[in-house]
């Protein structure tokens, strides 16, 4: 059940670190701490006028999950609001929590790596955490 | 009593229907013989009730199988526990029909729960501010907000109590003003057995924004609970007086208050970043439970409510108001030898807690002739000595029922009382 | 580790050769099979130790038989259960060799008894006044401290950390200063596992006239303890990290001091008398134990001790010393793949708690990957977060052991954490 | 074992509450509380210039024990000083708390019919409490 957990396709998102770095200019940028184990995401964000994603950038201390779960924000957050960031991340923490289908296709369908993590409560975190950061930095002013 | 009944809390065992003695069979330590000799007769069910086996169980099984830290661990028993210390959290929001489980705070008892409003929301108050309790109240609803009066400036006021024994709710229009910040009062009597008329409280309460805070701890143990048709604002209980393990209790609050209060204790669990000067911190609940929880109590707790949630509590409450009925009539009985009821004089509005005074007899000796008789009681002044000060009272005898009690309770209480009166008046 | 053996305490079992297969029989537990497979290797013991079966008979055999509230009730079962806590507290006075019994305040943890302390010595410093914590700190050793600076205006110092990882007393004489009155230190690291030089640390209080907290969290599983000959004020621990139960812990402290504190916690019990307005406060240690105690928990925690006191504590202490060596020399040996050790590399000065670092691979991770393996280890800033900010570390996994350990346990660690890292790094 | 407690002679001391009353002119009253029952005692007291107790009064709101406790006072204070007294309150205490002999003659021996509260710790500040009152306010300068 584990082994379920770091597959071959949360390992390679982690390893492939989409958006991983810093913006030189963002509009924004947000830092998110997981009280419970002390992971930090930071998002860098350029807003457009029409407050879509521009362009985005995170640093992760985290696990393997934290940086999967980015790297996968990393390579879908341009065009996105905070509105449908929210949609998603309630997506998937409906995967989470009580096993609600994972998106499967469209944009965000990598997400379906994290199902095994619904055993696990204690990862969840790990795997919403950047979805709280990319999305609070996408509401900033 | 009205009893609420909140969404069934989780799986628990069957319900059956109510049979005292399938339920006393449930306590094997209502089996006891007191100086090896005469049957107990457990009537201190105020001070603390007993446990079913079904609870013990549950907490040897939660050591025995499940033992780990909460919350910071992913090992398989570190969740596991995390599990259950948070399963324990939903029953309890379930048995209070709080908002969200979020509100639960989980405590050592009563005491720290209402010690913990008055630090988080007593910092919020500023001196000159009105906090309103009753000449009532346990001294863990009286003694907190002394402190905060000590610390803060705050003004205590107190509602006076009826010659009945009840909070004189009618008096509240003359005590809250624009000042008044917080009434915390108790919903059920440790002495009297009164049961507050809540809705007075609430009402005058709101009339100047006022918060409201009701320390449950008499009133846990008859049955599931509803804040929010109470429509107040914090709610007090311990596990100990509610078939539960000691060393454990809850606060509820309402989330919208407990989101902008700052911390009481610091320590691990509680915080959000920490450097060595400052610290933020957590999301509620965590923020008010610092360190590690009493997390084998908690799941314990939760095993309470599952148990109580197979007791029918109309049938239960039925039971006792039978035999708390006769032990009024008996006090009444000996009214001729000094007895007194110091409370209400029947069951309405009431929970079978039955303090009496004896003129004469100390309630101390009249405690220990019942004892051997096998008759526990308590006496004294039950952590209520304004209340005793102000019916110039040294002391009171309580006798107070559990559902698992029985008419051999109430004829060896009677009984036994009887023969301390011809020996010691 | 210089174990301080006081006069034995109490009757306890039988005390057996030290047999780590016999000691493992005690704690059933130990048998689980993690994912109904794999045989559990729990090394989280600096989170929470086990608990024997012992302390569970205890447990379960104090509320089957004596429970009732404790100090205020004459009946048989008030005066056992009082007994019984009254016993607990004379054990934990024998277990830490206390001066007095009344020096023990039973709370409902080391993070409660810290906050006690904050609050009530706290409540005697004055703006300016210092307290000096180090940067190995607990948060529980923390928080507090900087939430009575927010209060009182005290200024919080810091005793820098060396390479490493033990509190550096060499650097006390700069930093204690006349306005200084309290150093509060912990007294074994649950990071580092290093003992700190508690004598170095008296001698730089007493030389400004400040007294001396210790956090004994992490000491108290490792044998009896001697507040005397360390010469310290206040000692703070934790039932669930000495082979007792959640929900119940220990502040001891010297009766000349705590006799001239005010109380912390308001609630029955503490007092002497209380009016409406004004309230005076019994003496020490009720004082600072308002409300229902943790009963049934100390009545465990005594059993614990008892337990304790059955097992020869130099061996065990030789014994798990040689599964922790066999730790660092793996943990070593994995040097060129990115481990590090995070504390002192041998074990002088120091407890079998051991963290360590990975580069490129998160504690998470990696105790994810050794719960696959059935080892329990814990993973994050363990509540430290200050000296992982120092250190530069997000986290680091830590392996704790106690006497029931074995060299299966730390070959299921090593070879659990070679496959972690050559899927992780 | 409870009838023990409440033998004829602790009735009959209780019961002739010896020394029950006020002073008109004390030199010293002192109260004290039993903060776990709340029973409360207080003792007039007069010295002479030696320090010796010369009258005597108390009101006793407890029990039984604590009431015969205050009557044994009530009769035999006249006399001693706070340090005598102090050795009588040892002597008492070391019967209820070990079951050491008690005064078995002379002008004390009336408090042998406090031996069977021994077995109830509970109890045993009602015996004594009379005694801290009666000690503190001989102290009283
Ligand atoms: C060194 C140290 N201090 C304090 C604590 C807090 O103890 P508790 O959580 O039992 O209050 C712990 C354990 O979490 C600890 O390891
Ligand atoms: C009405 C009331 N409030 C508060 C308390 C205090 O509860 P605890 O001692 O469990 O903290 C009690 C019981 O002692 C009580 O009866």
């Amino acid at each position: 059940m584990i082994d379920a957990l770091y597959q071959k396709d949360v390992m390679r998102l982690a390893a492939s670190a989409k958006g991983a770095g810093k913006l030189p200019t963002p509009t924004a940028t947000v830092t998110v701490d997981n009280p419970l184990c002390g992971d930090r995401v930071t998002f860098d964000v350029v807003m457009d006028a029409d407050k879509r994603i521009q362009e985005v950038a995170h640093t992760v201390k985290g696990c393997v999950l934290c940086q999967a779960s980015a790297s996968v924000i990393g390579a879908e957050a341009k065009g996105e609001t905070a509105e449908s960031l929210n949609a998603v991340r309630d997506t998937l923490r409906g995967m989470l929590k009580s096993g609600a289908t994972a998106p499967t296709d469209g944009k965000w369908a990598a997400l379906v790596a994290f199902a095994p993590v619904s055993g696990h409560k204690s990862r969840h975190e790990c795997v919403l955490l950047p979805f709280e950061a990319v999305i609070q930095a996408a509401k900033k002013p | 009593m009205t009893l609420h009944r909140p969404t069934p809390s989780g799986p628990g065992p069957q319900k059956p229907l109510f049979d005292v003695a399938a339920v006393r069979a449930q306590f094997p330590i209502l089996a006891t013989l007191i100086h090896g000799k005469v049957p107990l007769h457990y009537l201190d069910n105020a001070a603390t009730t007993q446990v079913p086996d079904y609870v013990l169980d549950a907490v040897r099984r939660h050591d025995a199988t499940s033992r780990a830290n909460v919350k910071r661990g992913v090992h398989t028993l570190a969740e596991m526990a995390t599990d259950a210390y948070a399963a324990a959290r939903t029953k309890m929001a379930q048995y209070l029909n709080a908002f969200d489980e979020r509100e639960i705070i989980f405590t050592s008892g009563t005491t720290s729960a209402i010690n913990l409003v008055a630090n988080a929301f007593g910092a919020t108050l500023a001196a000159g501010d009105e906090v309103i309790v009753s000449e009532l109240e346990h001294h863990s609803n009286l003694v907190p907000w002394q402190l905060l009066k000590a610390r803060a400036g705050i003004k205590l006021k107190a509602i006076p109590v009826t010659d009945e024994g009840r909070i004189d709710v009618a008096a509240l229009p003359r005590l809250v003003t624009d000042r008044t910040r917080l009434i915390a009062v108790t919903h059920v009597s440790n002495v009297t057995g009164a049961i507050t008329d809540v809705a007075a409280v609430v009402r005058a309460a709101r009339s100047v924004g006022a918060r409201v805070l009701l320390d449950g701890a008499q009133r846990a143990s008859h049955g599931p609970l509803d804040v929010q048709a109470l429509g107040v604002d914090f709610y007090a209980v311990s596990g100990h007086k509610m078939f539960g393990p000691s060393g454990v209790g809850a606060l509820w609050g309402r989330g919208e208050i407990l989101e902008v209060l700052p911390p009481f204790l610091g320590g691990g669990e509680m915080i959000r970043t920490v450097t060595l000067q400052e610290s933020t911190w957590a999301d509620v609940p965590a923020r008010f439970e610092a360190g590690t929880p009493p997390i084998t109590q908690a799941v314990g707790l939760g095993a309470a409510i599952d148990w109580m949630e197979t007791i029918d509590n109309v049938a239960a409450a039925a039971h006792t108001a039978k035999l708390a009925d006769r032990v009024l009539a008996g006090l009444r009985a000996l009214g001729n030898r000094g007895v007194r009821v110091i409370g209400p004089a029947n069951m309405e509005r009431r929970v079978p807690v039955i303090a009496f005074a004896v003129d004469g007899a100390h309630p101390h000796d009249i405690c220990q002739m019942l004892d051997s008789h096998g008759v526990a009681l308590r006496g004294g002044h039950h952590c209520a000595q304004p209340f005793h000060e102000r019916n110039n009272l040294a002391g009171t005898s309580r006798a107070s029922l559990a559902l698992y009690n029985t008419d051999a309770d109430v004829d060896a209480f009677l009984n036994g009382l009887d023969d301390a009166l011809s020996k010691l008046t």
